[in-house]
């Protein structure tokens, strides 16, 4: 059925014919040509049904102002749900299928509800539903309710190009207003980005087939762009800027076709133009949702665009002078046309799914289409987000931007100015930042105010099934407000967000409560100004890129020798070696650990440099424990709190020499204590005196770890005397290995003696071969942050943020004296002797033991008091491990007035059952500690 | 008129064209002098009037909203409701609303639409399954209902998540919240409106409070765009704006204010069933009876009181809900919004006292609000009453701020929602 | 048990072929010394002898010169030898990062189009430092002998993960000169 | 997105900064007398204002503390200022 295609008219591609399928049904189109369009030249009105009564619904506007055709759309394996038609360019091989209904649009079975309208009129389910339950009607109105249908499946190439840039104008709308502010602000030297949701530039001008400035539009467009682009202007077309941020921020998404995901540019502009132009407003009358009822500004794009002519026998409703032209562009293109004035006579729509007539104060006039125009409306939702104010405009009868606001400009029909002339004058001006030339406007408009009255049904929301008796009742109820009007009903609420509703019921609800449309307001125009992929806002934020972990400069050596890599603290780490059963192998890592010695890639730890001459006052201040009376090559376990006193990370600090620590906090904390660090040095101190290095990553740090590390470390043949009288516990040497800089820190996470070698990353791989070619004659094992966690549990070394919590203090902890004794302030200290910081009840670290021939217990378990009515927790476990050492089951927990109970037994509570632990000191493992210094 | 409803009344009503239901609430003018004044028309407040009222027996309450009733966070919001925390105290206050919300239908003759569908907290390590189960125990203990799924549970309860082997993060099991759901956030705000209506309360909406009337120390009234209104006693539920009230009264909060974004997509057919929570993609998701996706994520990063969306977190949220399920990669976000929020430094709620006579607060909720607004209208119905806490709202007292007694629950949970 | 090593390709380090199209060339580059100095900014400048620290959008020249990473720091590819810790007569304190950070190279017409995908870089907005945030990674960008000449370095331990961006970005920048 | 100036980078977009709490409180002196009221205040009290506001801030980059000066409604900016004293 090519009957509605009119030759030579339209920018399709008429050479080529694309196929596809509508509710199973053969069509053809052409390039060019969206679903919309397509489907009028086929002779298809009925294109969906509406969200609560499933009426028939066509297409009214032609392009974003359309809520009624929406599609799920597949081609070949990419299905989409929720496709406007009227936005969707054909492709050949769709197969569309129009939403919410069965078998298809045409004959929907679910039809019948609106036989059932009387009683579901708004809100009706805040009445009802409620005994015995709402759950017991929800899954059927859940079923019933919902537009396209979600596939399940992944377009493993669908993935967002996001770019940010930058220009002192953005305009944004393409037509002849954009195009003549480009190119003036362009010749002035400035950077232009034209942008414009259509595939082509021209804007409005394909509707009116009249020329500009004297030249045929076509000529005059084509003249616009080669001269913004010889100026360096660019123009980025199939691109919406569909929101307006903070600081002109415009968010634009350009099409990159079906299937394929948009691109997303963060567009910062000096300037923003709004030259988004203008919409048809609908008009209400009795029956007015009926297909073939078109807005008429829509009727002309499908001409001019797609060489679609909407009707034969056009019935041409309108109240404004707008539509002067539509009638005669419409005749000429072979259309009957009967124009009408909206007057105060009743119009009634006569029809069901095929219209048949318009009813003139009861005289019928037969037509197969109706074009309604109910005026011209601005396209003013950006200007909204960008912060503009709006206000009425009595002549016009629109809301308009009002004074323009900082950074931001709004130009011909978006503006209200509708004549050609009087739009380029005033988008040259704008473009310059000049004052707008004055207008006399030749636009005529009479006010529209429905019949509210009337008995028939006024549709307001063609999407939602919104009519005027529903405004009605809502104003009955009191809810007069325009976001509960709109919250109430559902008015404006559909997948247009009310492009195609909003006036309409503004207008109704200044009916009803006898004040202006400005006086009832407008609701809040919130950004996508049309709905937008959450793709868009992933980008290459997938996968493996979604916060990608630290990788380790020995990555590559711990994979050699059959490391398996898990994730710990932001890096990925050995979490154990080799490929058998995994708890095995980690027993395994820990016995070596324990009779031998353990290699450990430990380089995650941080390595903060504090220098210069006031760093040994700045770093007694940050932490908790005493560090001025810190020596030298030694070595101090401290603490840094939050100044609410909560034990924020634990670090081991090397004193290097007067004027330099070294801070090896935990690897997970590395840039908060940095930051932490550099927060204090620059408040409050002299910021010359004191420097902060972040130097973790230059150093890459293994651990020896055992009985025998000594022994090891000294065939490394450094030339340090490793006799615990020269190199004792908690201290620290410097060293040449093969020439480079080496540190070694005696320092231990296991209760073993352990020696923790520094070497610059570039000389990691060195230092790893040579120490494991030694470490074969003594038995020495690689073990992985697994086994590690195992071995400072059984020696009760806590890991900050697992062993203890947002309330834990040093005291809870064990660290009781710089809280009692510290003669200078600390970060923190006044924190410690609150009302709870004092309290009895502190939950403290524990062990907690049960039987060899027990099973561990549950992380994560709660020990409870049972002595009242019902259990209550008194703390929790923490760590818990099978000890390897011990050959029985350990476990950390913070217990309340944990440490006055030691000996006691504790109910253990996990999911309702009961267990009995009793509670030790958080040390299972050479708990006189000689072993360190050995 | 016709005043109560049901399904016989609407068959009833529509056969007169519906033209003989009442209004929802009367548009009263203020008084000069009333008993209490609860100052703030969203959920909080609408429910402290309901409650004053019927609980309490107090009549002669009026309400002064600036904007329209629930126009506020109530408005705002994703509208989960649950009582998964993780302290005794926080358990005891949200478990107390959702027992609420689930006799609110029936008792204030609206439908909320409380829907119980469940609500997962879905965890992606083994050291996060080691958290979910000290949580879960906590949540137990406490008194609310919770059950740790596995994999292949949240699988079933949730087949639109990610169980790919290339996911960021798997799943590796969840803890969930049968009585968890979600509800009609406006019919919260306005089924208490009506049932306080019905009760006398007078609800004065567009009325400003543009200064407070403080004397001898005593606050006595109100002056608003309306003229001075005075009463004995002020409840205030102002939530994100409770600063304002602060500086106009002269006391300080533990408060900064945060825009909270929401999301929400075009309509689809039910693909979700349950709300799915991950702190670790920072997003959470659930799917309304319409539709529509309603997503959620965590504060904006910069204090402020702009009631509008913004780039950067919508970009955390939406990545994270589309690596949390990626067949939603293709689906379309159709509307996004932000509350403004009060957040305390525990996360937890402040009512109680102001420091100024006469005058109570109820804020501090946080991303937490909407879930509360019957137990924090009920609670602070009590202190407004009887001038003393009920043991529920007891520890969430201010003071607690001065003793450092923090309900830590932004420590306990990584993720405030 | 958390076994990942197959879910992460493994980590190759800093020799790695250049990812490459006629419009673009990303690769690593090999440096004998990076030097952090951090003191009044003359006193950084004096203890390794260079006249200047390049800011943004300015260029850096030759093969010994250093860029300015902040109020009071400087980094310094390729200048002196300095001991680590702090000068007291100079008044500046140094650490010795060369094994800290990788550097690579980003050149060609097209080199600015891959930066603009993982930060916010406008030649015409002046910035003391040339450190920024690129998808969330701390890293200094700067030009290097020319204006379409880049230069960036990071913490080695995000290579990995900044390669695999800078390749996804490579490919949407040839599908967008494709289009 | 927002951009924020900091003193010493410039303008850069709102994720590269970091808020660090409202201008103008000093840390009690703590090895004097510090009562729980006052060090509640310095803990919790906030001013919070809708409109003007001063706040610390952090350019996390290049690790600059500075003041800022903005509106909390309209996200206007007006001045940012270093922390740090200045340097000769």
């Amino acid at each position: 059925m090519s009957g509605f295609r009119v030759q030579n008219r339209g920018l399709i591609d008429r050479h080529k014919t694309l196929s596809f399928q509508f509710d199973g049904k053969s069509c053809t189109g052409h390039p060019g040509d969206t679903l919309a369009s397509a489907l009028l030249a086929n002779g298809i009105k009925i294109m969906g049904r509406s969200f609560k009564y499933h009426r028939p619904r066509g297409v009214w506007g032609a392009w974003f102002d359309d809520s009624n055709a929406i599609f799920n759309i597949s081609l070949g394996a990419i299905q989409l749900p929720n496709c406007p038609a009227a936005t969707t360019y054909l492709e050949d091989g769709m197969q569309a299928r129009s939403v919410n209904t069965f078998p298809s649009a045409r004959f929907d079975i679910k039809g019948v509800l609106d036989w059932f309208s009387p009683f579901l009129p708004a809100g009706f389910y805040y009445k009802t539903f409620m005994r015995p339950n709402w759950h017991l009607f929800e899954p059927t109105i859940r079923k019933m309710a919902g537009l396209g249908k979600l596939d399940g499946n992944i377009i493993e190439e669908y993935q967002s190009d996001q770019i940010h840039q930058s220009c002192d104008l953005l305009i944004v709308g393409a037509g002849p207003a954009g195009l003549a502010a480009a190119l003036s602000a362009s010749q002035k030297g400035s950077s232009v980005v034209l942008v414009d949701d259509h595939d082509i530039a021209g804007g409005s001008s394909y509707q009116q087939q009249s020329n500009i400035e004297n030249k045929p539009a076509s000529l005059w467009i084509r003249d616009q762009i080669a001269a913004i682009a010889g100026n360096g202007g660019r123009i980025l077309l199939s691109t919406t800027a569909y929101g307006i941020y903070d600081h002109n921020l415009v968010a634009l998404i350009q099409d990159s076709g079906f299937g394929h995901a948009p691109r997303l540019w963060r567009m910062r502009a000096k300037r923003i133009l709004i030259a988004t132009g203008a919409i048809d407003r609908q008009i209400t009358f009795a029956n007015n949702d009926r297909p073939g009822i078109m807005s008429a500004v829509g009727a002309l794009e499908f001409l001019g665009r797609y060489g679609v002519l909407v009707g034969k026998k056009i019935a041409l409703l309108s109240n404004n002078s707008h539509t002067q032209n539509t009638a005669n562009l419409l005749r000429e293109a072979g259309a009957e046309v009967e124009t009408f004035d909206t007057g105060d006579n009743s119009p009634v729509a006569i029809g069901g799914k095929k219209l048949r007539a318009l009813n003139i104060d009861g005289k019928s006039h037969s037509c197969d289409v109706i074009l309604a125009s109910g005026g011209l409306t601005p396209v003013v939702h950006l200007w909204r987000h960008g912060g503009g104010r709006l206000e009425w405009n009595e002549a016009i009868q629109a809301f308009i931007p009002a004074q323009a606001t900082t950074g931001m400009r709004a130009a011909g029909a978006a503006n209200g100015i509708y004549e050609l002339d009087e739009a380029l004058a005033d988008a040259r001006a704008a473009a310059l930042d000049q004052p707008s030339p004055k207008v006399q406007s030749a636009y005529q408009i009479k006010a529209l105010l429905p019949d509210i009255n009337s008995k028939k049904r006024q549709w307001i929301d063609f999407q939602h099934d919104v009519t005027v008796k529903d405004i009605e009742l809502a104003a009955r109820e009191n809810y007069s407000s325009v976001e509960h009007l709109k919250r109430y009903t559902t008015l404006g609420m559909a997948s247009d967000q009310g492009k195609t509703s909003n006036m309409a019921g503004l207008a109704v609800m200044a009916s009803l409560q006898n004040r202006t449309i400005s006086e009832v307001g407008t609701t809040t125009f919130r950004p996508p100004f049309v709905p937008v992929p959450f793709e868009l806002y992933r980008g290459v934020k997938r996968q493996q890129l979604f916060n990608p972990p630290k990788r380790l400069a020995l990555e590559a050596e711990h994979r050699n020798v059959g490391a398996a890599m898990g994730e710990y603290g932001g890096w990925l780490r050995p979490a154990w070696y080799g490929d058998d059963d995994p708890h095995n192998t980690i027993r395994k890592e820990v016995i070596s650990a324990r009779t031998h010695v353990a290699i450990i890639d430990a380089s995650p730890l941080g390595k903060i440099e504090i220098m210069g001459p006031d760093a040994e006052k700045f770093i007694n201040f940050v932490f908790y424990n005493t560090l001025t009376t810190l020596k030298p090559g030694k070595i101090r376990y401290a603490l840094m709190l939050s100044e609410r006193g909560i034990v924020y990370d634990d670090a081991v600090i090397t004193r290097v020499d007067q004027n330099r620590f070294i801070i090896s906090c935990s690897s997970s904390h590395v840039e908060g204590v940095n930051n932490a660090l550099e927060g204090w040095r620059q408040d409050g101190n002299d910021p010359d005196r004191i420097f902060v290095h972040d130097t973790t990553q230059n150093w890459a740090t293994i651990t020896l770890s055992g009985p025998k590390a000594g022994e090891l470390l000294s065939k490394l043949d450094m030339s340090i005397d490793l006799s615990p009288d020269a190199f004792p516990h908690m201290t620290f040497r410097q060293a040449d290995f093969l020439s480079v800089p080496a540190r070694i820190s005696r320092v231990s996470f296991t209760g073993d003696p352990s020696y923790e070698i520094s070497v610059p990353t570039l000389h990691a791989s060195a230092l790893w071969s040579a120490i494991a070619k030694a470490g074969k004659s003594v038995q020495a094992a690689f073990i992985g942050v697994e086994a590690l966690s195992i071995l400072r549990a059984e020696k009760g070394y806590i890991i900050v943020g697992k062993d203890t919590d947002g309330e834990t203090m040093p005291h809870d902890i064990g660290f009781s004296q710089p809280r009692l004794r510290k003669e200078s302030a600390f970060v923190g200290d006044r924190a410690l002797h609150t009302h709870a910081a004092n309290g009895q009840n502190r939950r403290q670290l524990v062990g907690l033991m049960v039987k060899g021939n027990e099973c561990k217990i549950v992380t994560g378990a709660h020990l409870i008091d049972q002595s009242g009515s019902k259990p209550r927790s008194i703390g929790y476990v923490t760590s818990s491990y099978d000890s390897p050492t011990l050959a029985h089951p350990i476990a950390l927990a913070l217990l309340e007035n944990g440490t006055a109970r030691i000996g006691e037994s504790v109910a253990v509570w996990n999911q309702g059952d009961i267990r009995q632990a009793t509670i030790a000191s958080a040390c299972f493992y050479d708990k006189g500690g000689g072993l360190l210094n050995a | 008129m016709t005043k109560t409803y049901s399904a016989f009344n609407i068959i009833k009503e529509a056969f007169k064209g519906h033209k003989g239901w009442s209004p929802a609430w009367r548009s009263p003018k203020p008084k000069a002098q009333y008993e209490v004044i609860i100052i703030g028309g969203g959920g909080h407040g609408l429910a402290t009037a309901y409650y004053l009222a019927k609980n309490h027996g107090v009549k002669d309450i009026a309400i002064v909203e600036k904007g329209w009733l629930g126009s506020g966070n109530t408005g705002r919001n994703t509208t989960a409701i649950r009582s998964n925390y993780f302290y005794p105290e926080s358990c005891a206050l949200y478990d107390l609303s959702v027992r609420l919300y689930e006799k609110l239908s029936i008792e204030l003759n609206y439908n909320v639409m409380f829907s119980q569908r469940g609500l997962m907290v879905v965890f992606h390590s083994e050291a996060e399954m080691e958290m979910a189960v000290r949580g879960m125990n906590a949540m137990m203990l406490g008194g609310t209902d919770a059950r740790l799924l596995d994999a292949n549970e949240v699988k079933q309860r949730a087949p639109l998540l990610n169980y790919r082997a290339d996911a960021r993060y798997p799943i590796h099991g969840a803890v969930i919240q049968e009585r968890g759901g979600t509800a009609r956030h406006d019919a919260v705000a306005w089924g208490y409106a009506r049932a306080a209506d019905a009760l006398g309360v007078d609800i004065i909406q567009n009325c400003e409070v543009k200064d407070v009337i403080i004397e001898g120390g005593t606050m006595t009234g109100v002056e608003t765009n309306l003229g001075p209104i005075r009463a004995s006693r002020f409840g205030a539920a102002i939530a994100g704006h409770s600063s304002v009230l602060a500086r106009m009264a002269g006391y300080q909060l533990p408060i900064h204010s945060y825009a909270l974004q929401a999301f929400v997509s075009e309509p689809l057919k039910p693909v979700i069933d349950v709300l799915a929570f991950s702190s670790t993609y920072g997003a959470y998701i659930s799917q309304s009876d319409k539709g529509g996706l309603v997503i959620g994520g965590g504060l904006d990063r910069v204090p402020s009181y702009g009631q509008k969306g913004n780039m950067p977190m919508q970009e955390n949220v939406l990545s994270g809900i589309v690596e949390f399920a990626p067949a939603l990669a293709k689906v379309k976000l159709m509307r996004h919004w932000a509350g403004i929020v009060d957040v305390t430094p525990d996360s937890s709620p402040l009512i109680g006292p102001s420091g100024v006579e006469g005058l109570y607060i109820n804020c501090g909720w946080g991303t937490g609000g909407f879930k509360a607004i019957p137990a924090g209208g009920y609670l602070f119905a009590h202190l407004l009453a009887t001038g003393s806490h009920h043991e529920i709202s007891r520890p969430f007292d201010p003071s607690r701020f001065q003793s450092a007694q923090l309900i830590d629950e932004g420590a306990a949970s990584g993720i405030a929602h | 048990m958390r076994d990942d090593r197959d879910k992460w390709a493994p980590a190759i380090g800093a020799e790695r072929p250049a990812i490459k199209n006629t419009h673009l060339q990303l690769s690593v580059l090999k440096t004998q010394r990076q030097t952090l100095i951090s003191g009044p900014y003359k006193k950084c400048l004096d203890i390794c002898k260079l006249p200047r620290a390049t800011s943004w959008p300015q260029t850096a020249t030759g093969n010994n010169y250093a860029v300015r990473l902040r109020r009071d720091r400087i980094l310094v590819i390729d200048g002196p030898s300095l001991d680590d810790g702090w000068h007291d007569d100079a008044g500046v304190s140094v650490s010795d990062m060369s094994s800290a950070y990788i550097l690579v190279e980003i050149k060609g017409e097209a080199a600015l189009d891959l930066l603009n995908r993982g930060a916010d870089l406008n030649v015409d907005i002046a910035s003391g430092s040339v450190v920024r945030s690129f998808r969330g990674f701390d890293v200094f960008i700067y030009r290097w002998q020319s204006e379409t000449q880049f230069r960036m370095h990071f913490h080695h331990a995000n290579l990995e993960a900044i390669w695999q961006l800078s390749q996804a970005f490579e490919k949407q920048i040839v599908e967008y000169n494709r289009r | 997105m927002q951009q924020f100036p900091c003193p010493f980078c410039g303008l850069r977009n709102e994720q590269e900064f970091h808020f660090a709490g409202e201008a103008g409180k000093t840390r009690p002196d703590t090895m004097k007398e510090v009562s729980a009221e006052q060090w509640s205040a310095y803990l919790n009290h906030y001013n919070n204002p809708m409109g003007k506001t001063c706040e610390i801030w952090v350019h996390l980059p290049c690790q600059e503390y500075f003041v800022m000066q903005r509106d909390t409604v309209t996200m206007e900016v007006f001045a940012s200022e270093q922390i740090r004293k200045d340097l000769k």
